[in-house]
């Protein structure tokens, strides 16, 4: 190209430093031609933005009003009013903050370590990987309940004291650093056995991709294992890696719900989806709208996902667009 | 074949006891023992309960012990929130569990498999992402909400239908299918992608090209190599699916092993939790192996190795 | 009277990024019991035109434009899919390149050879199909057919499952067989084999062939009529004789010229491009005069590989494998040794054995009198750099996810070379250039590059470290002849201005010939035969080469 | 692709026949009209017993089962609370009406075991022997504490009855209730006080009597008492005997039919205790046949074995699925049992038990889940059955740890909580609004001293240093992983906000960890709450001495223990409340638990079933229970 000696140093200079996001720029205009990931993203944004960005301007969902309870939806609340006379739109948001930070945060944590896991252990081959996998077989089998009983136990107190440690020295806000340090053993306990089945996946991916001859080429160039491991054989691998952990974020958000209750994660009065849902179905005779409001935008924000990840996948496919 | 059976029998065992140690030391580790209680039981009680139970023993004695009578004389012990000996409790209970997960398995296969194969064929038309939006709902819905809906609207208006209980042979009926959602969710996405994956390879090409119809063309040649992912995740979930499921035994009153689980932690139960945790892992690994083996059956290059290839 | 009248075909493909031409108006015809070549490089539209005739391509994106093909009174065009389908595999079968992935590998061959009858012969019951297909087994010549039927294709080996393939398509007694590229992915002697059988089966079943292929000497070889294609088009249609003898269009004239055979002598091929662009005589440059001297002393060996052995146990049955068995070869600074042999053999081995990349389980390879087995990982990395590897598949040893500019740029950083980002993006430019590539690519991924080009990439990567060895395995194999010319001709340039020393290893005897001084001959993990190149082809001493080059398709 | 356009309509018909046949299966009847045909009683009862030994379990769901096969000296009214009537005791009488500490029970010469055998004294001997053995470790040994020397054999309190025959020892044995005579948990781990020394054996104690500081002895205790502890546990040790061969026992078989029980303190409430599990006889020929007598879990209570002396014998028992019991007919009274069986069903899901019941598959659930009961009132208004129930629930306060330690603040706390607020709109089960600690009784005055009061409440808070909430910390609210106690404690968490603007943090978690807590009172404040063991206010109010097992707020007052005290020595009913009832109001002015409301039992009973009528402890004596059609 004959412009490109005719550019200038810092334009090329430039052009060097956008030349690594380009995979994700070459994955957005492929997605952005695929309407129904389009849509999906668009439902998701919108979801965010109400969750994140409206929320604050919802009434406070934890005023109680107990005389107000059941109530029909009307301009007060517009989604009427739960078992304690709260309002409902404004919990389903509020409880959307948790359920979505649960979720892609506890995802985001366990495909981290899934992948790095699953492809070390492919990619090691023989006794290591034998010796990977079986404990994975170990911590498939661990019984949850009890090492949740035991974390709630350990970290107990652990989270007070995090938590006065934030507001006393980094001078925190007191209910920010509450929930923070309320919700970082329920990514513990969801990170500990989120990545297990994402880890079989992985490795199973590695295997082939490691017989590639570009991972001989990368080994002829006398590249680390680190560097073959990272920079080219994980990013190929990516495609059902989106594809499986979009699936897992629904069990993650209701396994928030399981652990609040055994006093990891949400503290009430705050809620989550997953709680909203749980509570809700107590009252499926008579008061169906508790089971269906949340779980209408559960299942929505999750449909999206689903799509988005499945656009991901294809987007992520850079062959997939050879022909 | 056999020397393959037997390395994994062998990593079997160091996976069981492994797992034996977390778990023996995770339990020591929940806050209470047994014999915590709300009533009023005096310290000398509780001692003597220790006793009976032998856990007023040393720690290490105590880890050796355990696996000692195992291996020795087949005894796990007595469960002290059953008051029954631990094996007879899983004896009682297993078998139940595993009626109601080879339903669910039923269903789940009988279901899944048929739909993912439907969407595969149908891909990205309205008939696909309909069975994939379906499957989604399958994985969105908690069993806590779909085991109730089914009471509700089902059960109760099917008068052959019990909303719960277990006798007559169709009350596996509901559980089974509660239990299965998931799986048949999770087994129609992963058909779906293998036989895609199937569907784009040369053979499948051949195929067409000796006159075969579609249908052959699906079911003989590409169904076998489709199945093989949800082959791999049939493994674990089977183990699953058969060891019980708390939430589906305590809505449809099933007397499964599932809720053990549950209720030997939240007890304190250290002899029933070590039982079924071990039993669990066990049917892990079995079952991992299990489909390993199948996997091979389906595919012969890999029962040959992949050096014949 | 034809058996198949092609009449205008036109097939295109609609995509999102615009409309393919594939097939665009072809016509030929198909003579009852002759054998009909149909040459093309790839993407000429050789293969779409067959699958068109049995309705094999996907619809979308394919769509056949116009044109008739009439057949037994139907026009297999624009059948109905069901009666279609009655055709497809009892009148008219077909068999396919790659017989590996061809084959299902989930059922027996049994079970697969039979299921044609079974598909179109409803009266016949599974054991008359059984009957049938193990007789045709043994037509195709598989001994013990009883026996081996109940095996799967992956124990056969690729020549077996190309006859499988055959006996699989004849099963049901067509009349026309379409055979797509059959014998490109075997070995020489393999090939002959199939050929043979091909031929002597068509007058045994009295079948029709339209035998499609890129090699001309293949056509050469089998067919009586060739009809030649290129973008979609036909160019020329003639007898064999005519086509070789007096070609036409300046396509077929360059077809034919830049393919190396054994008599080629000149340092450089002429290419296609050449020939469409009209130059009629096309000079190459001759070999340097200085040559003939040199060989008569050999400079120092760069590479020394001594009774190199690499042995692998397999797991599942504990068998030692000696795929290189006592190896012993010397490579001289400056020049190319041409490693041949057919497929297992264990030439590829060898080479990834000298670069380390497998573990030798004894013997010493010598760089620079460095013997580089007793070195450690850490240690290998400064020669890392010197030794370089080109692979067959050029697709498959990049990194899809990678563009061209990070697959470039990542050796030269990581070995230092240059330092700075600006630097590294001038060598990365100034590297693609040299293999004929411009600046303009460098954000592209591999998948947007032809075969040829990817090549070229593979090429400039090997040479980013700046190596003085590269060992060139099976590199070119899998390209048509007129890319094969262009990277043949960039590889002796780099050569030339790098000095560099190949180890070029093939199966083709007649592109080893073309590039290299020295021939080694390898069988079963031994070196059955060293010589420089003239004396290896010229009087070979071994029965093995002997009938290696006999094989060799239109040099016979 | 027609095919499968085939395939997919065929699976859409199969689809919609099935549904067609689902909806026209046989209209048979119901599983409860089944059942009330055959006389069969079905019943939810929670989850799966611990064992259907009396001697072992501690649970009410277990009392169901076993009241049903085995019957104690005397015996429920099906309708009235507090009345007893003749079990297997024809009559039973104190010895000394004004003194009420020897009571006799004439047993009824028919008395027989299931299996035929007689039922004599003798067996109420060995049941009692058998439930205070120390080896069997009954949770529930201390219901036969009023027994004389029951206490010192269960506790195996060697020391204590080796010294009490010492006609001049030295001290009040009173004076030495700090030694660790039983095992101490606490103490350090290689001194003796971990095991105790009435526990410690000949080998031991010899060591010990070498080494005394092997055991360490409150500085009260002189080196005389020591000694002569010491010598006598040796000597004792030494000689082989058997704790049983020291004591007096209480309870006594004059004759094969006639049981005398002599007890500590006069108890006129003697025959309302008994009517408990713990005092039911059990055979001794058949518990020794399957095994020790103080051994647990051996198959005698397996259902092709058990033997019992109830109304009904054991059926089936299948594990985890249902228990069944079918008539005895060597019953005494067989011929008025009205029901032919009955089916006890785990069902632990409360929903799924009220959908049984909706579903007809119930003749009475356990309980009705609170979220269901709007739904019960709208569709099944007839058989909802709201009780009184001998029960209170509270919050339990931390008296050891800021802010709570302070009295004015636990009054304020419980001062500014709106109990009916509560009740009317979370709980919505007809809960009474609690007064005091103890629930209504009969004779027994009520305290009337928890009232709402929310001015109040924040004036004492301002006393106490808190004004408006000020300078309070966090607090931390204890309660278990239900939803039920989730929606509680929120409806608490907004009102002490508004009231006090105390910051409530509510801590869920599972069921023993909450009780561990609990113990180790390793909390702020902790939902909580009392089930009467018996129709007395005792059963309330013992458990607040220090040291009760069931204390776990670390509070304890010596005024109050010396007026119950006082109380167990009155021999007059009357006296005996007005001391319980001070006792009382003494315990709710320091106010270490905050009382929210008085129990009510919620559950749905079917039409058909007859002779089945609100009682406080909910033990309707199956004798009586009958199923009619109307």
């Amino acid at each position: 190209m004959a412009t490109a000696e005719q550019t200038s140093e810092p334009q090329k200079a430039e052009n060097m430093h956008s030349a690594p996001s380009s995979l994700s720029k070459d994955a957005w205009l492929r997605m952005k031609k695929n309407k129904v990931a389009m849509v999906s993203l668009g439902v998701f944004i919108v979801m965010i933005v109400l969750c994140f960005a409206m929320a604050w301007k919802c009434k406070d969902p934890n005023i109680i009003n107990l005389t107000n309870k059941f109530a029909a939806p009307s301009a007060e609340h517009w989604f009427g009013t739960d078992a304690l006379g709260r309002d409902l739109f404004s919990r389903i948001l509020y409880g959307g903050q948790i359920s979505m930070l649960v979720g892609l945060v506890a995802t985001f944590v366990s495909v981290c370590i899934g992948v790095t896991y699953g492809s070390i252990s492919g990619f090691a081959g023989g006794r290591t990987d034998a010796f990977m996998m079986r404990v994975v077989d170990i911590l498939l089998s661990i019984p949850f309940l009890v090492l949740v009983i035991v974390l709630q136990a350990v970290l107990k107190d652990w989270s007070s004291d995090t938590s006065a440690w934030f507001v006393e020295t980094l001078k925190w806000k007191k209910d920010f650093s509450d929930r923070l340090t309320n919700i970082i053993p329920l990514f513990f306990a969801l990170g500990i056995f989120g990545w297990l089945t994402l880890a079989r996946i992985v490795r199973a991916q590695v295997l082939s991709i490691k017989e590639r001859e570009f991972i001989e080429a990368a080994h002829a160039l006398g590249y680390s294992n680190s560097r073959i491991l990272f920079r080219h054989i994980i990013p190929n691998t990516l495609g059902p890696t989106v594809v499986y952990a979009t699936l897992t974020v629904p069990s993650f958000i209701m396994y928030e719900a399981t652990l609040s209750y055994l006093g990891l994660g949400v503290k009430p009065p705050n809620s989550s989806w997953g709680i909203l849902i749980k509570e809700g179905a107590n009252y499926m005779e008579t008061h169906p709208e508790l089971l269906l409001l949340p779980g209408f935008f559960f299942s929505l924000t999750l449909f999206a996902l689903n799509f988005l990840g499945d656009g991901l996948r294809d987007a992520l496919d850079v062959k997939a667009s050879k022909d | 074949m056999i020397r393959f059976i037997f390395n994994r029998f062998l990593q079997g065992l160091l996976v069981l006891f492994a797992l034996y140690t977390i778990t023996f030391f995770l339990a020591k580790a929940m806050p209470g023992e047994p014999f915590t209680s709300e009533k009023n039981v005096s310290e000398f009680t509780k001692q003597n309960l220790r006793k009976l139970y032998g856990l007023d023993k040393s720690l290490p004695e105590q880890y050796f012990r355990y696996p000692y009578r195992v291996l020795t004389q087949g005894d796990f012990g007595v469960s002290s929130s059953k008051g029954k000996p631990v094996r007879d409790i899983i004896a009682n209970s297993f078998p139940v569990s595993l009626v109601l997960g080879l339903g669910a398995l039923g269903f789940a296969v009988g279901i899944g498999i048929p739909l993912g194969i439907l969407a595969a064929i149908r891909k990205n038309t309205w008939v696909d992402w309909g069975l994939m939006g379906f499957a989604m709902i399958g994985i969105c819905v908690p069993a806590f909400t779909i085991g109730p809906l089914l009471q509700i609207l089902v059960a109760a208006n099917v008068p052959w239908l019990k909303v719960a209980g277990w006798g007559s042979p169709q009350d596996f009926l509901l559980p089974a299918f509660t239990l299965g959602l998931v799986s048949a969710a999770y087994l129609a996405r992963l058909t779906r992608g293998g036989i895609l994956e199937i569907l784009s390879q040369d053979f499948i090409r051949t195929a067409h090209a000796k006159g075969l119809s579609p249908t052959t063309v699906i079911l003989k040649h590409s169904l076998r190599g489709g199945l093989l992912p949800s082959v791999a995740y049939l493994g674990p979930a089977f183990a699953a699916l058969i060891s019980g499921s708390f939430i589906v035994e305590s809505i449809f009153l099933v007397p499964g092993m599932g809720q053990h689980f549950v209720n030997a932690a939240v007890s304190r139960d250290e002899f029933l939790l070590l039982g079924v945790s071990m039993f669990f892992g066990f049917l892990i690994i079995v079952m991992n192996l299990f489909s390993d083996i199948l996997t091979g059956v389906l595919d012969p290059r890999v029962r040959m190795g992949k050096e014949g290839a | 009277m034809p058996i198949l009248d092609i009449q205008n075909l036109k097939t295109y493909f609609h995509t999102r990024t615009g409309t393919t031409k594939a097939v665009d108006d072809v016509s030929f015809s198909l003579e009852k019991g002759e054998i009909l070549g149909i040459v093309g490089e790839s993407g000429s539209g050789k293969s779409v035109t067959c699958y068109s005739l049995l309705g094999l391509l996907p619809q979308p994106p394919a769509k056949i434009e116009g044109g008739c093909v009439p057949f037994d009174g139907e026009d297999l065009l624009h059948v109905d899919p069901a009666i279609q389908r009655k055709i497809r595999g009892k009148r008219i079968s077909m068999i396919f390149q790659d017989p590996m992935s061809c084959l299902n590998p989930y059922l027996r061959i049994l079970d697969q050879v039979m299921e044609p009858m079974l598909a179109h012969e409803p009266g016949a019951t599974k054991e008359q199909a059984r009957e049938r297909a193990i007789e045709m087994l043994k037509k195709v010549g598989i001994a013990d057919a009883e026996e081996r039927a109940h095996s799967f294709p992956h124990e056969f080996s690729g020549g077996m499952r190309q006859r499988v393939m055959i006996a699989m398509a004849l099963v049901t007694h067509p009349d026309i067989l379409l055979a797509d590229e059959p014998t490109t992915a075997l070995d020489v002697t393999v090939q002959a084999r199939i050929l043979r059988l091909l031929k002597e089966l068509r007058t045994e079943l009295d079948v029709s062939v339209i035998f499609i292929t890129h090699d001309l000497g293949v056509v050469a070889e089998v067919a009586d009529r060739v009809v030649v294609m290129y973008r979609g088009k036909v160019v020329e249609e003639g007898t064999v004789r005519e086509i070789f003898d007096t070609p036409k269009h300046p396509y077929v004239k360059g077809l034919l010229a830049c393919r190396p055979t054994f008599q080629t002598t000149s340092r450089m091929l002429p290419t296609v491009e050449d020939f469409l662009e009209g130059k009629t005589t096309i000079e190459v440059q001759e070999p340097k005069p200085a040559k003939d001297t040199q060989e008569e002393a050999p400079p120092e060996p760069l590479i020394e590989v001594k009774n190199l052995k690499v042995h692998f146990t397999q797991s599942k049955d504990h068998q030692l494998i000696k795929a290189v068995d006592d190896v012993s070869l010397k490579i001289p600074k400056g020049k190319t040794l041409g490693l041949v042999g057919e497929s297992g053999c264990g030439k590829t081995t060898t080479g990834r054995a000298i670069l380390q990349l497998v573990k030798a389980t004894s013997g010493q390879v010598f760089y620079d009198n460095h013997d580089l087995c007793q070195l450690h990982r850490d240690q290998l990395l400064p020669y890392r750099k010197k030794l370089q590897i080109i692979f067959q598949d050029p697709y498959a040893s990049l990194n899809p996810r990678m563009t061209i500019e990070q697959a470039l740029s990542e050796p030269i950083r990581f070995h230092q070379i240059c330092t700075g980002r600006a630097e590294t993006r001038d060598r990365v430019v100034s590297l693609l250039e040299e293999v004929g590539l411009s600046a303009e690519h460098l954000r592209r991924y591999p998948h947007e590059f032809s075969g040829g080009q990817r090549q070229r990439l593979c090429v400039a990567r090997a040479l980013a470290v700046e190596p003085e060895f590269i060992v060139c395995d099976e590199c070119v194999s899998a390209m048509d002849v007129s890319i094969q010319a262009q990277v043949l001709n960039l590889l002796r340039n780099l050569q030339d201005s790098h000095n560099l020393t190949y180890l070029f290893i093939s199966h083709d005897l007649s592109v080893v010939k073309f590039v290299s001084d020295y021939v080694a001959v390898m069988k079963a993990g031994k070196i059955v035969e060293q010589n420089t190149a003239e004396d290896v082809y010229r009087n070979p001493h071994q029965d093995y080469t002997k009938e290696l080059l006999a094989a060799v398709p239109g040099e016979g | 692709m027609k095919t499968f356009r085939n395939l997919f309509v065929i699976t859409q018909s199969l689809l919609l026949a099935s549904i067609l046949l689902l909806q026209t299966g046989c209209e048979g009847e119901t599983t409860v009209d089944k059942a009330t045909r055959e006389g069969i009683f079905l019943m939810g009862n929670s989850a799966e017993p611990k064992d259907l030994d009396p001697h072992i379990v501690s649970g009410v769901l277990e009392n169901n089962i076993i009241s049903s096969l085995f019957e104690g000296l005397v015996l429920e009214h099906p309708s009235k609370d507090g009345v007893a009537l003749p079990g297997v005791a024809e009559e039973w009488y104190p010895e000394d009406k004004e003194n009420p500490t020897t009571w006799i029970f004439k047993l009824r010469k028919e008395a027989k075991w299931s299996d035929g055998h007689p039922l004599t004294a003798e067996d109420f001997l060995f049941s009692f022997r058998r439930i205070l053995t120390p080896e069997l470790a009954s949770d529930y040994a201390f219901m036969l504490f009023y027994i004389r020397d029951a206490e010192a054999y269960h506790k195996s309190q060697r020391a204590y009855l080796l010294c009490r025959e010492e006609e001049d020892f030295p001290v009040e044995w009173e004076s030495l209730k700090d030694v660790d005579f039983g095992p101490n948990d606490e103490a350090e781990e290689d001194l003796f006080n971990r095991k105790g020394l009435d526990l410690l054996t000949a080998k031991e104690l010899e060591e010990l009597i070498k080494e005394p500081k092997l055991f360490e002895w409150p500085e009260s205790v002189t080196e005389e008492v020591r000694n002569l502890i010491l010598e006598k546990s040796l000597e004792f040790a030494k000689s082989g005997k058997k704790i049983w061969d020291l004591i007096d026992f209480g309870a006594t078989a004059p004759d094969p039919h006639t049981l005398k029980v002599e007890l500590n303190a006069p108890l006129p409430f003697l025959p309302e205790v008994t009517k408990h599990y713990t005092w039911f006889p059990v055979p001794k020929h058949a518990v020794l046949k399957h095994g020790r007598m103080s051994e647990r879990f051996t198959d005698w209570t397996k259902a092709e074995n058990l033997v019992c002396n109830g109304p009904f014998v054991l059926k089936s028992w299948v594990f985890n699925d249902h228990i069944e019991v079918e008539r005895n007919p060597k019953y005494w009274d067989a011929e008025n049992v009205q029901l032919n069986g009955v089916r006890f069903l785990p069902i632990a899901n409360l929903f799924t038990e009220c959908r049984m019941f909706f579903n007809n598959q119930l003749h009475v659930t356990y309980t009705l889940a609170p979220e269901l009961i709007e739904y019960a009132k709208l569709h099944y208004a007839k058989n909802l059955r709201n009780e009184l129930y001998l029960g209170t629930y509270f919050i339990r306060t931390n008296t050891t740890r800021k802010p709570f330690d302070d009295p004015r603040v636990r009054l304020a706390f419980s001062m500014a909580l709106d109990q009916k607020a509560i009740i009317d709109n979370v709980l919505q089960g007809g809960q009474k609004p609690a007064t005091g600690l103890v629930p209504a009784f009969s004779g027994y005055p009520d305290a009337n001293m928890v009232k709402f009061d929310p001015e109040g409440a924040k004036k004492l808070l301002a006393e106490a240093g808190y004004p408006g909430g000020k300078g309070l910390p966090d607090i931390e609210y204890l309660t278990v992983d239900k939803e039920t106690s989730k929606a509680v404690g929120e409806a608490m968490q907004a009102i002490w906000k508004e009231h006090l603007g105390a910051n409530i943090e509510i801590v869920q978690m599972e069921w023993t960890s909450y009780i561990t807590n609990m113990f180790d009172l390793n909390y702020d404040l902790a939902a909580g709450g009392w089930i009467g063991d018996y129709m007395d206010p005792l059963t309330f109010l013992d458990m607040w001495m220090k040291g009760a097992g069931n204390n776990r707020t670390g509070w304890s007052s010596e005024e109050f223990e010396n007026i119950l005290k006082e109380a167990s020595a009155a021999t007059n009913a009357k006296d005996r409340y007005t001391l319980l009832s001070k006792a009382e109001k003494l315990f709710l002015s320091e106010r270490p638990i905050l009382p929210l409301y008085y129990y009510s039992r919620n559950y749905l009973l079917h039409k058909d079933v007859k002779n089945w009528h609100p009682l406080l402890l909910d033990h309707h004596p199956w004798k009586y229970v009958k199923l009619q059609r109307d």
